[in-house]
């Protein structure tokens, strides 16, 4: 059942990891790479429970709260940058 | 077969080759400091999987443990400690490479090698 | 297997079926803003559902507390970034993708 | 069937590091690295190193990307492409790679419990730190009190890499005469949600770096992580509401001293214990019962650990993004 589970959210995070390396735009991997922090979390929890030791949900709940951080820092960055180049360009080509 | 149980480690060395090329063909500064990254990932990786036992769990005692009477196997915890503090000594140093970087920026107006190396030469 | 077993094999069948759509979403729709609604699917019901299934199983232990914690803190910061993404690129001139203009 | 995630997670591994290499663009390579970490720290937990894992997590995708961004934003975006063909760099990693592949040859199969790594020091901590040293996690033990040396060693080496930060980022501001107007920086000020957010989330990470603290003994923590945990709750304190917001409630001062203060608390437990009449951080001394002594001689050098590294990372991000503030 966990083994399923986790084998799952690994398709998912193909799938996210995918999108991270075609792109686009900018904004296109940043969403990716949230989108994995939110998957990391969930397999750490089911490894968790796969390997009988639920007692290490530590880790995914630092996932939970520091995967915010990332995002943040990069919206910061795109504000203080106007002209940074997020190649918007390239997708509406 | 024998030589199939050496994956981990073999996935450990193409990371770290894909880390050692980038720092040697790469000429700005900052992949540089990427590709290092990867290098030094992929060492606390093999080592990682040096301590790891099959069946194994991990170093903390468990409470059913001391109830049984079957030993619980652990991992090798030494490991663990030396790439534990790696990690944080890692980026430490990453971030002095990035200051560094920062600076060169600074001075030169760029961050490639090549471009650097020109402007010292015309020196 | 229980009843409780039955439910959890349940929520997390649901999950990842949720996961994995919103997985082939992110990957085959067409522009950002579909690819954020994609995704905001995984974050929230599959994350809830895995989460929730999960707690079914550790009872009332310390586990079941993360938990719920985990799922609190996830929903609150995958919403919150998700919204201010979709927001800086609105702001930064990124036009959602409407009907079929853009071939040209 | 851990197998199967092992392999799985390495491939997703093995595909993120050539993309990396291909991307010229430097922003999809500091996102790329982000997932890197992510994948490496799930690969951790797999291989039971949760204190590993910890440490990746809090480390890696918060902190390492946020430094990467603030040189890059004060560089170049965009890598150029070398004006030589890489054929020589490709043939030296193929070499290489090929030779260490062969050494591998040599190595005991992944996972046996008899390969000599195991035999010699490693039942030791295994067996006799719950006795010895007493907490339930053998990696704080061996960390803090079996190789506390070594540990002292690293916290230095964060120490000198921040005073070296310092040194070269820090100069500016006296150089520059502050101008009339200085630009306001820009700060997420007009995103309502995301300010609110910030402040519901801020308390809590810090609240959550205090729990690794002083439950590292007893699950997967300790000073390293939560130091990292708790700079990062400063930081995103100070990416919400403005650098200079953060300065008045943490100020450089304070950092410079709360960083000599933890590596001068790790050295004076050691001192300490010479005067006691043992060893170089030998914490049996500190106490009448010498497993009172190691929990308390732990508690302190943790406590030393956590302080210098979470002022030394926020100190270095206040010196990346001052001088950003500078110079653009």
């Amino acid at each position: 059942m966990y083994a399923a589970a986790s084998l799952a959210i690994l398709v998912v995070m193909g799938l996210a990891l995918i999108r991270a390396i075609l792109g686009p735009t900018a904004f296109d991997r940043l969403l990716s790479v949230n989108m994995f922090g939110t998957k990391t979390v969930l397999l750490i929890s089911v490894i968790g429970f796969l390997t009988n030791r639920p007692d290490f949900l530590d880790i995914a709940l630092v996932y939970a709260l520091v995967n915010f951080l990332s995002t943040i820092a990069v919206l910061r960055y795109f504000e203080q940058h106007k002209s940074a180049p997020t190649d918007q360009k390239e997708s509406q080509r | 077969m024998n030589w199939v149980g050496h994956y981990n480690y073999w996935g450990a060395i193409f990371l770290m080759m894909s880390g050692f090329y980038v720092v040697i063909s790469r000429g700005n500064l900052i992949k540089k400091l990427i590709g290092l990254n990867i290098f030094s990932t992929s060492v606390f990786l093999l080592y990682i999987t040096m301590g790891k036992i099959k069946g194994a769990t991990a170093p903390i005692l468990t409470e059913a443990s001391q109830l049984t009477a079957s030993p619980q196997i652990y991992s090798n915890p030494l490991p663990h400690v030396l790439i534990l503090t790696a990690i944080v000594v890692g980026v430490a140093t990453t971030a002095v490479g990035l200051a560094l970087t920062v600076r060169i920026n600074e001075r030169y107006g760029t961050i490639e090698e090549d471009e650097i190396r020109a402007k010292d030469d015309s020196l | 297997m229980t009843i409780l077993d039955i439910t959890t094999a349940l929520c997390l069948t649901a999950g990842c079926f949720l996961g994995i759509t919103g997985g082939f979403g992110i990957y085959r729709l067409p522009d950002f803003y579909t690819r954020l609604h994609a995704s905001s699917v995984t974050d929230s019901a599959c994350a809830f559902l895995i989460l929730f299934g999960l707690m079914l199983q550790s009872g009332f232990t310390l586990a079941t507390v993360k938990l719920c914690f985990i799922f609190f803190f996830l929903v609150l910061s995958s919403t919150t970034a998700t919204h201010a993404l979709a927001k800086t690129a609105r702001s930064r001139g990124l036009e959602p993708l409407l009907g079929r203009e853009d071939k040209r | 069937m851990e197998t199967t995630i092992d392999i799985v997670l390495l491939t997703f591994l093995c595909i993120t590091a050539i993309a990396i290499i291909y991307i010229r663009k430097l922003f999809c390579g500091i996102m790329l690295l982000g997932i890197f970490s992510l994948l490496s720290a799930c690969l951790f937990v797999t291989m039971d190193a949760v204190d590993v894992a910890f440490t990746e997590a809090a480390v890696g995708t918060g902190i390492s990307t946020i430094l990467l961004l603030g040189a890059m934003g004060q560089t170049n975006a965009h890598e150029k492409r070398p004006p030589y063909q890489p054929l020589i760099a490709l043939l030296v990693v193929l070499v290489t790679g090929s030779v260490l592949v062969y050494g591998t040859m040599d190595l005991p199969v992944f996972g046996t419990p008899d390969a000599p790594i195991h035999l010699h020091v490693a039942p030791r901590y295994i067996q006799q730190s719950p006795i010895e040293v007493g907490p339930p996690n053998m990696v704080t033990s061996v960390l803090a009190s079996y190789r506390g040396f070594d540990t002292l060693g690293e916290t230095a080496v964060i120490f000198t890499a921040g005073i070296a930060l310092v040194a070269l980022l820090g100069s500016s501001q006296k150089k520059r005469p502050p101008c009339a107007s200085p630009p306001q920086p820009a700060t997420l000020h007009d995103h309502l949600i995301l300010r609110i957010v910030g402040k519901m989330f801020i308390p809590l990470i810090l609240l959550f770096a205090l729990y690794v603290q002083f439950h590292g003994d007893y699950g997967p923590g300790g000073g390293f992580q939560a130091g990292v945990i708790f700079a990062s709750g400063i930081i995103l304190y100070s990416l919400i509401f403005g650098l200079n917001t953060a300065m008045r409630v943490v100020s450089p001062k304070a950092l410079r001293l709360l960083g000599s203060l933890g590596v001068l608390l790790f050295g004076g437990v050691g001192l300490l214990c010479i005067a006691l009449g043992g060893n170089f951080l030998d914490y049996n001394t500190l106490a009448a019962r010498p497993v009172d002594g190691q929990h308390l001689g732990i508690f302190l050098i943790e406590l030393g650990v956590g302080t210098t590294v979470f002022a030394i990372m926020v100190m270095m991000f206040y010196a990346f993004s001052l001088r950003g503030r500078n110079t653009s």
